[in-house]
């Protein structure tokens, strides 16, 4: 009785189908964890480099493949629309990026290259499945896994102190607040007595939010808040940044915030959580604020690019602050089409700093930077793009990012907000402009070498060069894309009638 | 008070007494053995709650296989007795002050919201074998996902724990024009 | 019969125990210990909100976090190896290379 | 009263490849060996060609009509509501022109003083250059800010990878405060598509004018504001000019010369196009304040100019003092002042940008700007101090000369207006004598006092290049200004009748 | 309606010249400079003749050429417009101009600019005679400031040298102050009768009643004076006219005497129209003209360099020109112009030639006794100082009468001060005389001057000698016209040429019947008056030439006031010029600029930076204290949503 039964809930092969990125992701982070001790050490830089970006091609076509199959799959636990298959474009893109700047960094920084690059895939998977997930269980398992894998890699420059102590820093404070998310994901369980965010959605359709469910929300933000480095939870991200390898950050600061904010969307709203308004508001307004000014006055490019992060994590925030159903779409397109911006110009500038900053980083300050504008112009210009679109220039994907941002917000009459958001960003422009300053206005004092630009590097950078320019240029396909999501997460989740909805508490008829 | 309240408030008992132990003790050992109690008393409550399989492995990984790799851990580092180093005033000063307030309001709420009614003893029947059935059926997904979590903490653990090499990154490179 | 609030009041007592020696205790491995004693405290509730509301989800959801806390551990204990070795220390507060 | 028509089917692409010449040059310039003399060759065909190029707008330009021309209007992203709309009327028309005007007088100017990083001089200069020609093309207020900001980027890099001592300092001042300034201005543009859900200049013009979009009477005096900071601070109006000074001190000579001579003009252009031309309401009642701060700019400016040791600084504050006749001009809401403010940015720009090339031109020999330095260098340089004074006297406003004749209608304008401000504005035509007069005086008259000065040489060929063709400008402008008032007229009228209208109406209630 | 003219030619022949010589006069010959230079001048001169006798009958006549300015329904045209008025002003300025030409040639050949001279000579002429010829007050006012640009130029015509260099730049600073005044007249003029040209404003004008109490024509007027009063050196505003002498002496006559200072006077009696109906703005004028009159001549007694008593007498002959326009008498100001075109230029171009003689000396004091070394000059200079000092039959008798009669009929004080200025006139002119052609040579007979900065001639003098001809003929041609160019005032004969501008105004209505003695006696006083000048030069410089000293001792201080100008330059530079500078540099740029909102900015800045530093000490590095600010958000954001939370709950 049982194996028939067993049988009938095995899911079906479209199933499959609807996580097939995950698949080939782990399965090519499997691949590379294999070889990895077959290959010769010298050797394994560039092989397992490759397959893992083969797997990470592999999961954007897949991701491709994945988005002609939109519905609910394992028990409604997983929903592919516009929007899951946006940010599992993004995310894996993101991955691709970083695996291809990775190859020079690794073999500078003699680092073993194959639990490196399993771990970036394996995190792209938690990553991915983070932004589809519609279950808070798996949710919580996938956000581990994101966690726990950029934990590690943040640790993975062993011979640096700072390295490690960064990894320890993320790691507890991580942990810490993944405590509180859980803890909101037990109230919200409790609220509701469903961890499905589509059943917590019909749960709570008609009827007033019980206060439980402002506590497990206000304990969720702490947590999703931490993730996204929004103040006050932000306290976290310049030591970890400047600690961490430069690739590393240039990944964590994107992908795994990206998949936050997935989260974070869905939770403020499908769930239409309560409460929500003033808090975003706030921390909105606070993390611009506290990244801006905190970024004033660093030296270290890390860690300045670090508080810089917390700043535009602000600026994404702003559009959450929408309230309304018709201002909401506009806000959840600004958040994806920001994220997605943010994504290429700070990956872009973490490629060109772990670039520069050769064996053991060790040039990845201010003064490390003067003159670099003429013993490295393509390099220097590149970062200089990537600052502007950070200041929000135009022809940039940071300017229109910005501009959609505020748009939105003042769409929903947040007046305030908005002028303290472009206040804050002409402060921000501060910071940048004295990266900029100081590549082409000072001269060197002291030679810094500069490495030759490798292939890979140089691929990734003209795919960061390209992605900043075409989102701040033709930004029109990738709204359409956002805009689209938008109006498929705020359509009432309905029970994809392929995989039969089950009540949550099936099991109790045996009680 | 039926022996089920009993029951319940002598664990809880145990459980905040070695909480409040872990934080008293300053040697680390101690603490882990704190640790262990509060969850052999969590244990009790989750059978209590009818949670069979849930007590189990509270046992079984938790105070078992967890709690002794800390342990493990503790000795390897040969970790001593704690100094009392005066690191951060913002922890007392902002820290416990804003974890008692939300811990008041939470109980406060909890007490005041989230009903009374009382959770009979075993209410729910959690036995291996629904569990397992749940598992397979409808969190079939986050089931087999955790292998990745675990291949990654393995890794991790690999990665990190070994001995870092002893070739330090080589000297910068030059510009080869 | 004890009272759901009752469970949920201890889960929130343990839960404040963690965050409280997450604040001030200064060895590594024992703040460890308290982000365990947090989680263990988040079990508390979701057993006693799955007696609530007859959902044996909620017990499914203890065993994943008991995996995650068991991954967690793994990693956790190695980064702290991996910080001891590099500087001899376990304090928390002497690990502060990075700030400002 | 929809001004915007397209007439002319011959040329809807004009203005994009106007626009964009000078980009494809620089991108050109990207690919090129770093081999200075090709690559300044390069620069002035390219520039030589945008300004051949936006001939064709003067020429076939329809004057007898004020709506915009050689429209282009394109869906660019479909939302937010952002089209690639483009046109000009007889104002931006010749602010275009004077753009690709001083383009290649600056690369001449460059040719010989810039001898490093001379490729990314050049791109950076072409890029401005398509920046600031897009931001007067615009019709789409997404596509003017667009422009707006990226007009600050190449100008802050080629005054800080260019610039002399300060030139940090400088930049940076120079960036903070227009991109401080400007945020304004993109909340005022972002409130207005909010609630207009267009970007189309033409389109909120039109719905502002109707009345049509909700809860504008409550916010229009912030968006006036909004709109006004951002201007205010780019002209600069006082009390927002304390960055011009240093900034052109420490410029290269292109920089100051695009800075005083188009940059500036932004600000004004965006005064009587946004300020004017959305909300008249708005500016009519504010007109007294502002008035009374650009008079204090006039002779503010000028009376700081007097006393300054620094030639640069000398003219960048004359700039201050020449752009609050611009400002009284618009403000005075006269058919008049208008076009006279539009006359008197184009005679400035070409007559400031004159002066700024010479004083680089004494740079380039000495490397100082500081006026003591020099004394008597008529007798040395006899070629240069006769363009030196050519060009003073149509700064200090002669008849026949460019400077006086926007001037002159400025201020009759502003004396229609309220004659307090044509009286006390007059008395820029005072300052202005003592301040230039007294600096040539002091650089050009007397012995020479400082010997090393015995051995300047006069201007080379490139640099009369450079410089004639403005001097010989500032005269054609003076003796035939109808050539350019013919097209500004009508424009400036069309400018100013919705508020004829809008004014009758309200008196009619 | 007369034939086309082609009055454009006039201005624009001379503008040719100078645009020719400034192009390639560098590298010209002498010989072809100043045959270029004038040759133009010279045609226009002919050409202006021409016209005279082609437009006799046809005036007024107006060319119209090409729009200027056209602005909404303002518009200015390049337009000429001619009139007896312009006819008298235009043959003035192109027959004196052109004799001065010729003189320079002579002048200035030495200079090593000699062709720059020539082509700041003829832009003069160009805007001179666009000045009097435009139709309309823009066109007018192009003029007028060209001309103060010319004279900028030629006053600083040697460019090593400060003192000239300082002089043009007051000359065209002054001069911009009075034009302040004349711009807010014509923005006047443009508001109530929207246009400027002189047709158009007279005809809107000539049927307002005269205002009896200030109004709108009498502010437009006295807006006008202020302009006049620059361009012309009345009060206050005459201070840049004796600097002006640092300018090479032809320019002296040819700028600063005969034309260009008399534009102020042009333009008065071109607005007659305006100034009739505006009797306060008349008297005014009056005022200010007499004033001006007798307070440069007292200045011109002790001033002694040769130049400088000219610049006074000009600036107080000038005054009497105002004097006339403000009692009404145009015709007899503009008379007076004329005449004294003549005798001032002759005045300033024998100076020349005294200077030129004696190698570059403007100083009476080291002169004395020239009239044997120089004879011709001799003889025009007393000419002319015949003529300006009012003894007839000189040109200046005949003018200066016309204005003093006028003057009675106005108010007898006009009248007596102009009587008085006569005589003091009349005894500095013939001092200049005495002290220059009488007694003993003072001056060094060794070189010693004029070589290198002064730049005049540059070749050596060893004895005052005669200049050459070139320079003499103008000399005479003006000491005939000086002589006999008061003879077409006999009978009010100019004021009838005149009659159809201005009207058959005062002069003719007064000058009818009994009042015919009147005018004879005054005549015979006035006359009296300038001999006794005469005769007090005579005794204290020639027959007792140790008194001068012995007066000024007596006089002290008031003799120290005068001999420094009454300390009025040093009035001017202390009460605006110094607080001006140093105002604007300590006020404005140190003070307002640096310290107010630099500081402010620079101050926000480093705020912003301690801020910065603030929020920096957050990230204190130490894993607990993170945790702590974590734990304390946590509890905000519980505390805020419990509070939302209850109150949303007990609300439903």
């Amino acid at each position: 009785m049982i194996i028939p039964a067993l049988f009938q809930a095995i899911p079906q092969g479209v199933d499959y189908v609807r996580i097939l990125p995950e698949l080939v992701l782990s399965a090519f982070g499997i691949v590379v964890m294999v070889l990895d001790p077959v290959i010769e050490e010298t050797d394994s830089h560039k092989t397992l480099g490759l397959i893992a970006l083969a797997g990470a091609v592999a999961g954007l076509v897949s991701t491709w493949y994945m988005s002609g199959f939109p519905g609910l799959a394992f028990s409604n636990e997983v929903r592919v629309d516009t929007f899951s298959v946006y940010f599992h474009f993004l995310i894996i893109a993101i991955a691709a990026v970083i695996i291809l700047s990775s190859f020079e960094y690794m073999a500078v920084q003699r680092i073993r290259a194959g639990e490196y690059y399993a771990l970036v895939l394996f995190g792209t998977v938690g990553m991915v499945l983070m932004s589809s997930a519609v279950e808070l269980v798996l949710i919580f398992i996938a956000l581990e896994i994101s966690s726990i894998a950029t934990y590690i890699l943040a640790g993975f420059r062993r011979n640096d102190a700072s390295s490690s102590e960064s990894s320890l820093k993320y790691f507890l404070l991580g942990s810490f607040a993944t405590a509180f998310f859980l803890y909101g994901v037990a109230l919200i369980f409790g609220a509701t007595g469903s961890t499905n965010i589509d059943k917590i959605t019909q749960t709570l359709q008609n009827r007033p939010a019980p206060v439980l469910l402002y506590v497990a929300m206000a304990l969720m933000f702490v947590g999703l808040g931490f993730k996204v480095a929004a103040a006050p939870f932000h306290i976290w991200t310049p030591d970890v940044y400047e600690g961490a390898p430069a690739p590393v950050v240039g990944f964590m600061s994107t992908a795994p915030k990206a998949a936050a904010f997935a989260v974070l969307l869905r939770v403020v709203y499908v769930i239409n959580a309560p409460g929500r308004f003033w808090f975003l508001w706030v921390a909105a307004a606070l993390s611009m604020t506290l990244g801006n000014i905190g970024a004033l006055v660093q030296t270290n490019v890390k860690r300045l690019l670090a508080y810089s992060s917390i700043a535009h994590a602000g600026y994404i925030l702003v559009a959450f602050a929408m309230t309304t159903s018709e201002n909401s779409s506009v806000g959840i397109s600004a958040v994806m089409f920001y994220t997605a911006a943010y994504a290429a110009m700070n990956v872009g500038a973490f490629v060109v700093v772990s670039h520069f900053g050769n064996a053991g980083e060790r040039y990845v300050t201010l003064e490390d930077y003067e003159g670099l504008g003429r013993t490295s112009p393509i390099l220097a210009a590149t970062l200089t793009l990537f600052l502007l679109s950070l200041i929000g220039i135009p022809i940039t994907g940071g300017f229109f990012a910005k501009f959609y941002v505020f748009s939105a917000a003042l769409k929903a009459n947040l007046i305030w907000l908005t002028i303290i958001g472009v206040l804050n960003s002409a402060i921000g422009a501060y910071y940048y402009l004295r990266i900029i300053v100081v590549m082409y206005m000072r001269e060197a004092r002291t030679e810094i070498p500069v490495m030759r630009i490798s292939a890979g590097l140089a691929l990734a950078l003209v795919i960061s060069v390209f992605a900043t320019l075409y989102l701040g240029i033709l930004p029109n396909q990738v709204l359409k894309r956002a805009q689209q999501s938008a109006q498929d997460l705020l359509a009432q989740p309905a029970p994809d009638p392929e995989s039969p909805a089950q009540p949550p508490v099936a099991v109790t008829q045996h009680y | 008070m039926s022996v089920h309240l009993i029951l319940f408030l002598a664990f809880g008992a145990v459980a905040v007494a070695g909480a409040i132990n872990l934080l008293a003790q300053t040697h680390p050992i101690n603490s882990a053995l704190s640790l262990i109690a509060v969850m052999a008393a969590l244990a009790g409550e989750y059978l209590l709650l009818g949670a069979e399989f849930v007590a189990a492995v509270q046992v079984i990984v938790y105070a078992g296989a967890i709690m002794v790799l800390f342990v493990f851990v503790i000795m390897l580092l040969n970790a001593g007795v704690e100094e009392r180093t005066k690191g951060s005033r913002v922890a007392i000063l902002f820290g416990v002050p804003g974890m008692l307030l939300g811990s008041l309001l939470v109980t406060w709420v909890v007490l005041r919201y989230s009903g009374t009614e009382a959770v009979p003893a075993g209410a729910l029947p959690g036995a291996p074998r629904t569990i397992g059935t749940l598992l397979f059926h409808e969190f079939l997904l986050p089931f087999e996902i955790t292998s990745i979590l675990i291949l990654v903490a393995i890794m991790g653990a690999v990665v990190l724990a070994s001995k870092p090499p002893t070739v330090a990154p080589g000297a910068p490179i030059r510009r080869v024009d | 019969m004890v009272p759901l609030s009752y469970y949920l009041v201890l889960s929130g007592v343990l839960f404040a125990c963690g965050v409280t020696g997450f604040l001030i205790k200064r060895n590594i491995i024992t703040i460890f210990m308290s982000i365990e004693l947090m989680l263990n405290g988040v079990n508390l509730s979701f057993v006693a909100f799955a007696a609530h509301w007859h959902a044996l989800a909620g017990q499914v959801f203890v065993f994943f976090v008991m995996v995650v806390a068991a991954a967690e551990s793994a990693v956790g204990l190695a980064i702290i190896i991996a910080v001891f070795r590099s500087r001899e220390t376990l304090n928390v507060d002497q690990v502060n290379l990075l700030k400002l | 009263m929809n001004g915007a028509m397209n007439i002319d089917n011959l040329s809807p692409y004009i203005l994009t490849l106007v626009t964009f010449a000078p980009l494809v040059g620089a991108l050109l310039l990207t690919v090129l060996p770093r081999r200075d003399r090709e690559i300044r060759i390069i620069s002035l065909i390219f520039s030589l060609l945008t300004f051949f190029l936006s001939l064709h707008l003067p020429v076939h330009f329809h004057r007898s009509l004020s709506g915009f021309q050689y429209e282009i209007n394109e869906a660019w992203i479909s939302s937010p509501n952002i089209h690639y709309h483009m046109g000009v009327d007889g104002i931006s028309m010749w602010l275009v022109v004077l753009t690709t005007f001083l383009t290649p007088l600056c690369v001449l100017i460059s040719w010989k003083s810039i001898h490093d990083r001379v490729k990314e001089f050049f791109i950076l200069l072409l890029i401005l250059e398509t920046a600031l020609i897009g931001v007067f093309t615009s019709l789409d207020l997404f596509l003017f800010y667009f422009f707006w900001e990226a007009t600050l980027i190449p100008m802050a890099l080629l005054i800080g990878v260019f610039g002399h001592e300060r030139k940090v300092y400088a930049a940076v001042k120079f960036f903070m405060y227009t991109m401080i300034a400007s945020t304004f201005m993109l909340a005022a543009i972002l409130w207005l598509y909010a609630h207009t859900g267009t970007f189309d200049f033409v389109v909120i013009r039109d719905q502002i004018a109707r009345g049509t979009v909700p809860n504008f009477p409550a916010a229009a005096q912030w968006l006036f504001l909004g709109f006004f900071i951002a201007f205010a601070v780019k002209v600069p109006l006082f009390p927002f000019h304390t960055w011009l000074p240093d900034a052109h001190v420490e410029a290269p000579t292109a920089g100051s010369v695009l800075l005083a001579g188009v940059l500036l003009k932004m600000g004004t252009y965006g005064m009587l196009r946004f300020n004017l031309g959305l909300f008249p309401e708005q500016a009519r009642s504010n007109a007294p304040w502002i008035m009374t701060l650009a008079l204090i700019g006039i002779i503010y400016g000028a009376l700081v100019a007097m006393v300054q040791p620094n030639m640069k600084k000398l003219i960048a504050y004359s700039s201050v003092s020449h752009l609050g006749f611009v400002v009284l001009g618009i403000f005075s809401f006269t058919q008049l002042g208008l076009n006279g403010a539009m006359f008197v940015m184009l005679a400035h720009g070409v007559s400031t940008g004159g002066l700024f090339m010479l004083a680089g031109i004494l740079h380039e020999r000495r490397h100082t700007y500081e006026i003591r330095e020099f004394g008597g260098l008529a007798s040395i340089t006899p070629v240069y101090a006769t363009s030196y004074l050519f060009i003073v006297l149509a700064s200090v406003g002669l008849p026949l000369m460019n400077g006086f004749i926007g001037e002159f209608l400025v201020l009759s304008g502003a004396f229609h207006a309220r004659p307090i401000y044509g009286i006390l504005g007059a008395t820029g035509v005072i300052w202005s004598a003592c301040y230039l007069l007294w600096m040539y005086q002091r650089v050009f008259y007397g012995k020479v006092t400082n010997p090393i000065n015995n051995s300047m040489g006069d201007m080379l060929g490139v640099e009369k290049a450079a410089v004639w063709p403005c001097a010989a400008m500032a005269l054609v402008m003076g003796v035939a200004p109808i050539l350019w008032l013919g097209a500004i007229d009508p424009a400036v009228h069309a400018t100013l009748n919705p508020i004829a209208q809008m004014l009758s109406k309200v008196v009619g209630q | 309606m007369t034939a086309n003219l082609n009055l454009w030619l006039i201005p624009v022949l001379p503008l040719a010249g100078a645009t020719i010589n400034g192009f390639l006069g560098k590298k010209s010959s002498r010989t072809a400079v100043s045959t270029v230079g004038l040759f133009f001048p010279g045609a226009a001169f002919v050409w202006a003749v021409v016209v005279v006798f082609r437009a006799w009958d046809g005036l007024p006549y107006q060319e119209y050429f090409a729009h200027w300015i056209r602005s909404g329904s303002f518009t200015a045209d390049f337009a000429f417009y001619l009139d007896q008025l312009s006819l008298v002003m235009l043959l003035v300025v192109t027959g004196v101009g052109f004799l001065i030409h010729i003189y320079s040639v002579g002048y200035m050949w030495e200079d090593p600019s000699y062709y720059r001279f020539f082509t700041y000579l003829n832009l003069f002429m160009f805007f001179m005679l666009t000045l009097i010829l435009g139709n309309n007050y823009l066109m007018m006012f192009i003029g007028w400031e060209g001309v103060g640009l010319a004279s900028y130029l030629l006053i600083g015509f040697w460019i090593t040298k400060d003192s000239a260099a300082s002089a043009g730049k007051k000359a065209f600073i002054v001069n911009r102050i009075g034009d302040f005044g004349f711009l807010i007249g014509l923005f006047l003029i443009i508001e109530h009768f929207g246009s400027l040209d002189f047709t158009k404003v007279f005809a809107q004008v000539q049927p307002l009643v005269p205002e009896s109490s200030a109004g709108l024509l009498t502010t437009i007027g006295i807006l006008l004076m202020v302009g006049a009063c620059g361009k012309s050196a009345q009060i206050p505003l005459y201070v840049w006219l004796p600097d002006a002498m640092e300018g090479p002496t032809p320019v002296s006559a040819l700028i600063h005497a005969a034309t260009m200072v008399t534009a102020g006077v042009y333009m008065v009696s071109r607005s007659h129209v305006i100034f009739e109906r505006a009797p306060i703005a008349l008297t005014v004028v009056a005022i200010i003209g007499t004033l001006t009159a007798l307070f440069a001549a007292t200045i011109g007694i002790t001033q002694t360099d040769i130049k400088k008593v000219l610049a006074y007498s000009t600036v107080s002959q000038l005054g009497y020109m105002f004097m006339a326009c403000g009692v009404g008498a145009f015709s007899a100001g503009i008379f007076h112009l004329m005449t004294h075109a003549f005798f001032k230029g002759l005045l300033f171009l024998a100076a020349g030639s005294v200077i030129h003689a004696v190698g570059g000396e403007q100083d009476m004091r080291k002169m004395g006794g020239l009239r044997t070394y120089i004879p011709w000059t001799f003889l025009t200079m007393g000419i002319a100082t015949l003529a300006i000092s009012g003894i007839p039959p000189f040109a200046g008798f005949w003018s200066k009468d016309e204005i003093l009669w006028n003057a009675y009929q106005n108010n007898w004080v006009y009248w007596l001060i102009g009587v008085i200025t006569a005589f003091i006139t009349s005894f500095y002119m013939f001092r200049l005389l005495f002290m220059t052609f009488f007694g003993d040579y003072h001056g060094a007979h060794v070189d010693e001057h004029g070589h290198g900065t002064h730049g005049h001639d540059g070749h050596g003098h060893g004895e005052p000698h005669e200049s050459p001809w070139v320079m003499l003929g103008p000399l005479v041609v003006l000491a005939v016209l000086s002589t006999m160019g008061g003879l077409v005032g006999i009978r009010n004969g100019f004021e009838h040429f005149l009659d159809p501008v201005f009207g058959s105004g005062v002069a003719e209505a007064s000058s009818e019947g009994a009042s015919r003695s009147m005018e004879f006696a005054l005549m015979g006083v006035s006359v009296l008056f300038a001999f006794l000048g005469l005769v007090l030069a005579y005794v204290l410089y020639v027959s007792k030439p140790y008194l001068p000293q012995k007066i000024a001792d007596a006089l002290g201080g008031f003799y120290n006031a005068v001999v420094n100008k009454y300390y009025v330059d040093e009035f001017y530079a202390k009460i605006f010029v110094k607080p001006l500078v140093d105002g604007s540099t300590s006020i404005l740029w140190q003070g307002i600029d640096r310290k107010v909102i630099d500081d402010s900015i620079n101050d926000a800045a480093d705020g912003a930076r301690r801020v910065s530093d603030e929020v920096r000490h957050m990230q204190s590095g130490n894993l607990r204290s993170y945790a702590g600010w974590v734990a304390a958000g946590a509890a905000c954001v519980i505390a805020w949503m419990i509070w939302l939370g209850v109150g949303l709950g007990a609300g439903k």
